[in-house]
């Protein structure tokens, strides 16, 4: 609760600050809030408070918010003269983020359907908005449309789903669902399977997975790459976590059910994720189409529930985050110099800035699961956790896929190492510097030593 | 003195060692004497260790250097054998290595790879030392390789030319193919055994019955082994090629030692040999087509050094024959006196082609005797040997093969003494068309003739002597004699007295005699009353003649049956099977991918209604599902 | 107004769920057949309340309040949603004096 | 009369809903979706939920149509100029439809199927009953709405504003 | 005792990093740490008790949630693989010491990191340790060869990387696996060797390490990445990959396949005999016309590594310490060959057999170098490539004759492909091209004559390299075969 009171009221501070024209406050501001609301995340490890039956900012909660909110201010610390070179209205940029946080928060942390719902949709319209924040770029106007129409639409999936359940079970609380489910084990009401697949439909949207993926890509590609970098990390992991307690916790007793057809969608997402990044020319795009492969893998944890599902996503997550932000920094920096964001934009940089095209290298490994990075830890958690089962067929699948995953992340290892290019100054400011340095060792950290954060939860 | 025997083959390496490390340094004198002093010393001690076997009642004695390989049950020591066998083999070798090396020192000494040449025959002497002294077949397979390997450097020894280059290069993959049927033999032998060990197979192998078909297989493929190294048919073409060598080194390793390694191999494992009688059958089936085969060529060939290959490889053909028939004893006497002479007809062979200045072509020379007439004398009592008239070694060695081949099979022997007319026949014309007539080059040429320098006469003179006499090793009792060879050697190959009547043996004699001199008589009318002929034989030839002449066309068919289908299936292995099919897998595993991958990419088609379309259909499907599972 | 009640009695909670579902993919076919943005926005509107319906159907069935109080939850997003979906459309007209969902394709592949 | 009533409200839902897709001029769309909102207003009084019939009303009819209206008279778009879909497009949309229909119903099928409903409490519906819910259990949830609405209203401003730059 | 250990793995990593922040010196400071790790590989040699026991052991606990371990050790067969990749480190490094490679530092600072990944693997006795270590040591070796290489480069590695790592996915897919089955919830090698798998299991365990292996050795049909990548990497990167990299399969299946899935061996032995022996005739056949030297010796290494991969499954001490000895000898004359057509690529810029010819006329020592290096890779006795290839095709004998002779065909094709290329590039006349060639000098000297010294000591007197591996080879050996006889 403190954790989304902080932020909402530094989102509110930011606002009014903007209204001031206090443009040099607003982002120590954010990050003073953002820090504020991490430590309050941190304390209240183990305190598990129930907060009106609505919230519980159980470890799980706690350890995901963390981790988004990690994330976040890495992308603000990336943020630097990236909104003012095309618009005064910085500060409600920032406040619609710190809002879209907070509606994250809320859905990693919720024990009630309407909460869920609440927090879906405060991340989302933030999200609609800042999708299309470049006004006049039509490219960034698409990408607002798109997502928007389509999320609007899979939410009536979702709020289908939710009353159907709601019908079946007179409550909209995850526990008297649980229990439902539990004591009326031989009889649950009809309703309630199609109003799980609707539910789930509607994650699978937000998360990005396959057949629910198409405004990913376009999405991504269009929105500027600051929000494109928020949406493919942070957004993720929160829509994830969101997933995962409904499905992992609430709904767990019908895993018999609703596994098959997850199992369908990670099969798909897997394979249009990864075959379609394959082809692509920008890099942006590749990175979009990477992040629905990697939905694929995160859904493993749900494939097969074990105690440990929601530790591997979150270490998956966790490396996934880490790396993408590096993917993306690097992406804004070479698309400041370059104006482009294809691959070809890449070429040379290794001798441009060693250090930058080191780290996106580390970043790509890690992306690809190779071993020693973060990446392979999480992938190995993953492959793991469906192996309990025995889903062999699964993993040998998702290793191929991983195959084709390795040949597009070095596309552009390639490009920066093996390639010649302009000679073009490229300096990284020291905020991203900072990011990519931070980045890079929680990257390789966890790649060497996860026992640091393997059980967590 | 006898466990010093680990002297013998070392001091060669070691000149070896000085000389190839010294080539650019030292003085040519030096290198000389190096090269021929380290041979000396083996020498002297074979010639101790044989006088030291002699007095000792224990013939056959082990000396264990080192463990060399071993994994599991397979215990391979590096360790001698000293027996008469190979003692005898010491001092041949060594014996006539070490003339050879005299020789070498005058005929090579305008070369500039002098210092390279010493080294590779110290070396090569070292490896053949190992082949000889090895107590299991692994060590005797190191020095038959070695061998081949120095046969190779050797060969190639004027590597710039690439046709000898070519030659040696034949020479080595020929033995190859014999090295691995050795190779196969030893693993059977191991694995029938369970040891490699002389000392450890031939106690078991004598258990075995007659006719054994493990032992069978493994005589053939030492068999096979021996053709290689041996020249005999199928593998001999690299022998004739061999010539390409300096001629010191043809006398050494192409005629007087490493060629007569197989017969070596057979004779110390006859006991194995003995209980094949089949693959004793093919033996001398093969040895008697190779001795044919050998001197049918030998017949027209113009190049000095070619008639003495040919002869080489009829004469192997002969030993391989004696094999084949059971005499051991025959073809290691035949071994003994051919190294004399053949030895001693390469040398002079070297000398005329020293004093010719490097031509070969008997067709441009001619009544050289005069001008050489240390070489001619010596070279004709090489052929006298050769063609095998009493009293030289050449005649009791063969008579003894011939009788036993008489005792054997009647048609064969009738063959095989024909071939020995042959011998004479073209053995006569070669030194007919060499020292008799008139000098067919150009006068220029002429009057640089002269005889070698006496480090290559002495040699040559020591051999002839040898030729000459060398035969009172082997005289048998029908003329009076007691073999003492077969008694030296009854410990390692018992001696078994021939069946012949005395009269069936002198009519033996009495024909082979005398059909020789009929040879040298039809040579002597032909090559020397005829003296047109010789300019005759650039003309046409008869068809058998020139199939002679063109050496019945083996390389040809090699050439065609074995080098060009290799080669073609080489390049359709590389340029089809592995780029196309087996590289075109993988690739196209990746092209495939790739493609589609440009498909379903097309998905993305930017269109809402169509990405709603799609999620409707995952809905409706996700649906069906929920409604096909209740 | 106990007369109306009492009307109620007698029809199928199944015939609430079959009509908001059929009006639900009335939305959807709306979302599916029409070209124009705003009309697409009103399909999904349609949408909207057909859960709204079902909510309320529910919330009676199961004597629970909860269930009403959800729909207003869902008419808050619905004029969030609003609100906000139509500052996009009218952006994007601003730009390409449009609101042909089909003039937008830029984004593909 | 007994259930007819909704069977006739019903049917008029559906009609109007249909004609929403099917009207050419978004206008035209615009006003039957306003007719099928007072249907659904029936229904909830219907069902006894009387403050939710009348929120319905207000925002719904009130607010958010006439929002729409008014953007499409703001841009002009009151003509039916919409560039139709191909043919192929509508058929496959709507089969689409109806399968989801068939598809979702089908699903459903096995809930206790004459199940009537019957109000236990006639004052479920009111106003006194839900605010007690509202400002009780779901209190955070309605206090957490606020953001949504607050960020509606920032993210409207920050659209539709003219930029200076 | 384990401190040596660790210091052997962790030595190139320091060196790695020290080398990577010395600009120009690099070549020195990695050559000193290179030397170090020999320095500290000779001493474990000198300290290491020839028994079947494990030593100089290191257990940690590193993930231990994941039931991972630091687990390493030396047995006589990992000691050799040890002592091959330490011996070879340095004179990879000398033999780079003349090319004036771009960005010295990061290239030889990749080099030493890979040294630290190949050493794990050899020491490994975990196998997500011996995984980490497998992979670790495909990524140096990537950017060596796609940064310094030859023209093709990208593709060709692209096509080397994915292809290896897909072998290695598989393997790990195998190791979680055997985890899962496992009730210890550990990775280690000794409880992997106890698992009670039955036939079907084991048959899919096999398959899954042994494309792993296969693909790295690599075996016929999955070599085609192998004549590509040697061709176009650069020399250091083509000593890397054939001198060192193609071992870890051999020492992987060895190490695990063999005691892991002795029943699926006992299913596939033979179609992998099959395969391997159709390697050996099929890739010497090729090597026959190849026109490009390196190309050559990347075919001539597939019909080694044939012959190699015939001897372990042959199953058999033979086999089994054939094959061990090999790695080393291959080891060293494929480096050394390579190393041969490295200095006359640098000097004529070209590796096409037919421009080339002469040589030994003007550099006489590259010449007899060259021979030497020639007739070790030809097995010819007195060699080190005799003793394993004898050992080895011993083995295979034993397992079945047709095998030995189709294996044994490479005595004879390898004296073909071999001598023939030696004749056309170091024998005949000069040409234009080649008669200004410059003979070795300097550090091209030092390298070569230690390979040649090291290709002629291990063939004279191989025992003490035999004797390091017997005693671990026995009871390897004694234990599959225990679990093969106990099944039936």
């Amino acid at each position: 609760m403190n954790i989304i009171i902080t932020i909402v009221v530094t989102a509110l501070a930011v606002l009014y600050a903007g209204l001031f024209k206090a443009k040099k406050a607003l982002l120590p501001l954010t990050l003073v809030g953002l820090v504020t609301a991490l430590a309050f995340a941190v304390t209240a490890w183990d305190t598990n408070i129930v907060y009106y039956g609505m919230m519980e900012m159980d470890n799980f909660a706690i350890a995901f918010s963390s981790l988004i909110i990690l994330g976040t201010i890495f992308i603000f610390l990336l943020t630097q003269n990236y909104f003012a070179e095309h618009s005064e209205n910085v500060a409600e940029y920032y406040t619609l983020i710190l809002f879209a946080l907070s509606g994250m928060v809320i859905i990693l942390s919720y024990t009630n359907m309407s909460m869920l719902f609440i927090g879906i949709e405060i991340m989302s319209v933030a999200l609609y908005i800042l999708a299309g924040i470049r006004k006049k770029d039509f490219a960034s106007n698409e990408a607002s449309l798109k997502y928007f129409l389509m999320g609007a639409f899979s939410t009536g999936f979702l709020l289908f789903g939710i009353a159907l359940i709601y019908g079946a079970t007179g409550s909209f609380s995850l526990d008297a669902i649980n229990k439902y489910l539990i004591s009326n084990h031989q009889s649950v009401s009809p309703l309630f399977y199609p109003g799980m697949i609707l539910i789930m439909v509607g994650l699978c949207f937000k998360l990005g997975a396959a057949p629910f993926h198409f405004w990913t890509p376009d999405v991504y590609e269009g929105s500027p790459s600051l929000i494109t970098a928020f949406m493919s990390t942070v957004v993720k992991t929160a829509g994830f976590a969101a997933f995962l307690r409904l499905f992992g916790g609430t709904f767990a007793p019908l895993h018999d059910f609703w596994m098959p057809p997850l199992l369908a969608i990670v099969f798909i997402t897997l394979f249009i994720g990864n075959v379609t990044a394959l082809f692509q020319k920008n890099f942006k795009r590749m990175l979009a189409y990477s992040s629905i492969s990697h939905a694929g893998y995160l859904l493993f944890s749900l494939v097969t529930l074990t105690g440990n599902s929601s530790n591997n996503v979150i270490v998956y997550a966790a490396a996934y985050t880490f790396a993408s932000i590096i993917a993306f920094a690097v992406l804004i920096l070479v698309k400041q110099k370059t104006g482009g964001d294809g691959f070809e934009s890449y070429n040379g940089l290794a001798k441009k800035n060693p250090f930058v095209a080191l780290a996106l290298t580390i970043s790509m490994l890690s992306l690809a699961g190779i071993p020693l990075t973060a990446g392979f830890i999480g992938k190995y958690l993953m492959f793991l956790n469906v192996m309990t089962e025995y889903h062999i067929y699964l993993v040998a699948f998702a290793i191929l896929n991983a195959l084709i995953g390795f040949y597009y992340y070095l596309k552009v290892i390639v490009a920066m190492y093996f390639k010649e290019g302009p000679e073009v100054e490229l300096n990284a400011p020291v905020q991203y510097k900072l990011v990519l340095i931070l980045s890079v060792i929680i990257t390789l950290v966890l790649g060497v030593y996860p026992a640091v954060i393997l059980n967590l939860i | 003195m006898i466990n010093l025997v680990w002297l013998v083959p070392l001091i060669p390496l070691l000149g070896f060692v000085i000389n190839g490390l010294g080539r650019n340094t030292l003085s040519k004198s030096l290198i000389g004497f190096i090269g021929s002093g380290v041979i000396f010393i083996s020498f002297l001690i074979s010639v101790s260790i044989f006088l030291a076997l002699g007095n000792d009642p224990v013939k056959s004695h082990e000396i264990f250097l080192f463990d060399w390989i071993s994994a599991g049950t397979l215990q391979v020591p590096l360790s001698f054998l000293v027996d008469p066998l190979s003692s005898i083999m010491l001092l041949i070798i060594t014996g006539i290595g070490f003339l050879i090396h005299i020789y070498s020192i005058g005929y090579m000494h305008d070369d500039a790879g002098f210092g390279k040449f010493f080294s590779y025959l110290n070396l090569f002497i070292f490896f053949m030392l190992l082949l000889v002294l090895g107590s299991n077949y692994l060590v005797m397979f190191i020095g038959w390789e070695g061998v081949g390997l120095c046969s190779y450097l050797l060969i190639g020894f004027w590597y710039t030319n690439s046709s000898y280059a070519t030659a040696a290069k034949k020479a080595f993959v020929m033995n190859r193919i014999g090295d691995l049927g050795f190779l196969i033999a030893i693993f059977m032998i191991f694995t029938t055994f369970g040891s490699i060990e002389y000392a450890k197979v031939f106690p078991q192998v004598a258990e075995l019955m007659p006719g054994d078909s493990t032992l069978a297989l493994i005589a053939l493929l030492l068999f096979i082994a021996a053709c290689g190294k041996s020249a005999q048919i199928p593998l001999f073409t690299w022998l004739p090629d061999a010539m390409a060598g300096p001629t010191p080194v043809s006398a050494l390793i192409h005629a007087a030692t490493m060629v007569t390694a197989g017969i070596y191999m057979i004779a110390r494992s006859h006991i194995l040999f003995d209980l094949a009688p089949v693959v004793q059958h093919l033996i001398a089936i093969i040895g008697l087509a190779t001795a044919v085969l050998g001197a049918l060529v030998a017949l027209t060939q113009t190049d000095i050094k070619k008639v003495l290959a040919y002869s080489t490889v009829s004469q192997l053909g002969y030993m391989f024959l004696g094999l084949g028939v059971g005499a051991y004893t025959g073809s290691f006497f035949h071994v003994i006196t051919h190294a004399f002479f053949k030895a001693l007809l390469f040398l002079c062979a070297g000398s005329v082609i020293h004093a010719m200045h490097h031509e070969q072509d008997m067709r441009h020379m001619g009544g050289l005797r005069k001008k050489l007439p240390v070489t001619f004398a010596t070279m004709l009592i090489g052929t006298i040997a050769i063609a095998g008239l009493p009293p030289f070694s050449g005649f009791f060695s063969k008579d003894e093969i011939l009788a036993h081949v008489y005792e054997h099979n009647q048609f064969m022997w009738g063959i095989a003494v024909f071939t020995a007319f042959l011998t004479a026949f073209y053995m006569f014309r070669m030194l007919f068309l060499t020292f008799y007539g008139t000098y067919r080059g150009t006068h220029h040429a002429e009057e640089k003739i002269h005889e070698s320098p006496s480090s290559m006469t002495i040699p040559l003179i020591i051999l002839a002597v040898l030729s000459a006499v060398g035969g009172i090793i082997g005289i048998p009792e029908v003329l009076g004699g007691h073999h003492w060879l077969a008694g030296w050697l009854s410990p390692v190959i018992p001696a078994h007295g021939s069946a012949l009547s005395h009269v069936t043996e002198y009519m033996l004699m009495a024909v082979s005699v005398v059909g020789v001199i009929v040879a040298i008589a039809y040579a002597f009318v032909k090559y020397v009353k005829q003296s047109d002929l010789p300019v005759a034989d650039q003309g046409k030839r008869s068809a058998l003649a020139n199939l002679s002449y063109h050496k019945f066309y083996i390389d040809e068919v090699y050439d065609l049956l074995v080098r060009r289908p290799l080669d073609a299936l080489s390049r359709f292995f590389y340029k089809v099977v592995d780029t196309k099919i087996v590289d075109g897998i993988v690739n196209g595993l990746g092209w495939s991918t790739s493609e589609a991958s440009k498909g379903i990419r097309l998905l993305q088609s930017g269109n809402i209604g169509f990405y709603i379309f799609m999620m409707v259909a995952g809905i409706i499907s996700l649906l069906l599902y929920t409604y096909l599972s209740l | 107004m106990d007369n109306i009640t009492q009307n109620l009695q007698g029809v199928p909670l199944n015939h609430y769920i079959w009509l908001s579902a059929i009006i639900f993919s009335i939305g959807v076919i709306g979302v599916l057949t029409r070209r124009n943005a705003i009309v697409i926005f009103m399909s999904v509107e349609l949408m909207l309340n057909a859960v709204n319906l079902l909510l309320a159907a529910f919330s009676v069935h199961n004597n629970d309040p909860s269930g009403q109080v959800f729909v207003f939850f869902i008419m808050v997003l619905a004029a969030a949603e609003v609100a906000v979906g139509l500052s996009i459309i009218v952006m994007i007209y601003r730009n390409t004096q449009s609101t042909d969902i089909n003039v937008l394709n830029r984004l593909k592949w | 009369m007994g259930t007819s009533v909704f069977y006739l409200v019903a049917f008029l839902s559906i009609f109007f809903s249909l004609m929403v897709i099917f009207a050419k001029n978004p206008v035209h769309s615009v006003l039957y979706l306003i007719v099928t909102f007072f249907t659904f207003t029936v229904h909830y009084i219907l069902l006894n939920a009387q403050f939710l019939a009348v929120v319905n009303f207000i925002v719904y009819m009130g607010a958010i149509m006439v929002l729409f209206l008014f953007v499409l008279m703001l841009l002009n778009l009151n003509t039916d100029n919409e560039p139709l879909k191909s043919v192929l497009v509508k058929v496959v949309g709507i089969i689409g439809g109806c399968c989801l229909v068939v598809t979702l119903i089908g699903s459903l099928k096995a809930t206790a199927a004459s199940d009537p409903l019957i109000l236990v409490n006639p004052n479920l519906g009111l106003v006194k009953n839900l605010g007690k819910e509202l400002f009780g259990p779901f209190m955070l949830p309605f206090e957490l709405s606020s953001i949504l609405l607050l960020t509606a209203m920032v993210g409207a401003v920050l659209l539709t504003k003219k930029e200076k730059v | 005792m384990e401190q040596l250990l660790i210091l052997l793995i962790f030595l190139p990593l320091a060196g790695a990093l020290v080398t990577a922040f010395t600009g120009n010196a690099a070549k020195y400071v990695a050559l000193v740490s290179g030397l170090l790790s020999l320095a500290v590989g000779l001493i474990i040699t000198a300290q290491f008790v020839p028994d079947a026991s494990t030593q100089f052991e290191v257990n940690v606990p590193w993930i231990a949630d994941l039931g991972i371990h630091f687990h390493a050790g030396i047995d006589g067969i990992s000691l050799i693989t040890i002592l091959l990749t330490n011996v070879l480190i340095p004179i990879i490094i000398l033999a780079a010491f003349k090319h004036e490679y771009p960005k010295p530092q990061s290239f030889f600072a990749l080099i030493l990191f890979m040294q630290a990944g190949l050493l794990i693997v050899f020491t490994a006795l975990d196998a997500f340790l011996f995984y980490i270590g497998w992979e670790a040591a495909l990524i140096p070796i990537y950017f060596i060869c796609a940064i310094w290489g030859g023209k093709d480069r990208i593709k060709v590695n692209m096509k080397f990387f994915v292809y290896t790592i897909a072998g290695s996915l598989f393997m790990l897919l195998g190791i979680i696996y055997l985890y899962l089955q496992n009730p210890a919830d550990n990775f280690e090698i000794q409880a992997f060797y106890q698992l009670n798998l039955d036939a079907e299991q084991q048959g899919w365990i096999f398959w899954a390490f042994f494309i792993a292996f296969a693909i790295k050795m690599p075996v016929f049909p999955f070599h085609t990445w192998q004549p590509d990548t040697y061709t176009e990497a650069p020399a250091a990167g083509t000593m890397l990959l054939s001198g060192i990299m193609l071992k870890m399969g051999v020492y992987g299946v060895i190490r695990w396949l063999l005691p892991i899935a002795p029943l699926g061996l006992n299913d596939w032995g033979s179609t992998v005999m099959v395969l391997s022996v159709i390697g050996v005739v099929y890739a010497s056949l090729i090597a026959f016309t190849q026109r490009n030297a390196k190309r050559l010796v990347a075919y001539s290494s597939i019909a080694h590594v044939g012959i190699i991969a015939a001897g372990i499954f042959a199953l058999n001490a033979q086999g089994m310490q054939g094959a061990i000895f090999q790695m080393l000898s291959h080891g060293i004359n494929v480096v050394g060959l390579f190393f041969v057509l490295d200095i006359i690529f640098s000097r004529m810029k070209t590796n096409t057999i037919a421009e080339l010819g002469g040589i030994a006329k003007t550099a006489p020592k590259l010449a007899i170098a060259f021979l030497i290096i020639v007739l070790g890779s030809v097995a010819l006795p007195g060699t080190n490539g005799f003793v394993g290839e004898f050992l080895l095709l011993t083995g295979i004998y034993q397992y079945n004759i047709w095998a030995v002779v189709f294996a044994g065909l490479s005595v004879i094709f390898g004296a073909v492909y071999m001598f023939r290329m030696y004749q056309q590039i170091m024998l005949g006349e000069t040409n234009t091209l080649t008669a200004g060639f410059r003979d070795i000098q300097g550090s091209e000297q030092l390298v070569l004559v230690i390979i040649c010294v090291l290709v002629i000591a291990l063939g004279v007197y191989p025992k003490p390299f035999l004797h390091l591996s017997e005693a671990s080879v026995q009871q390897l050996l004694e234990q599959v075969n225990q679990k093969l006889t106990s099944v039936k």
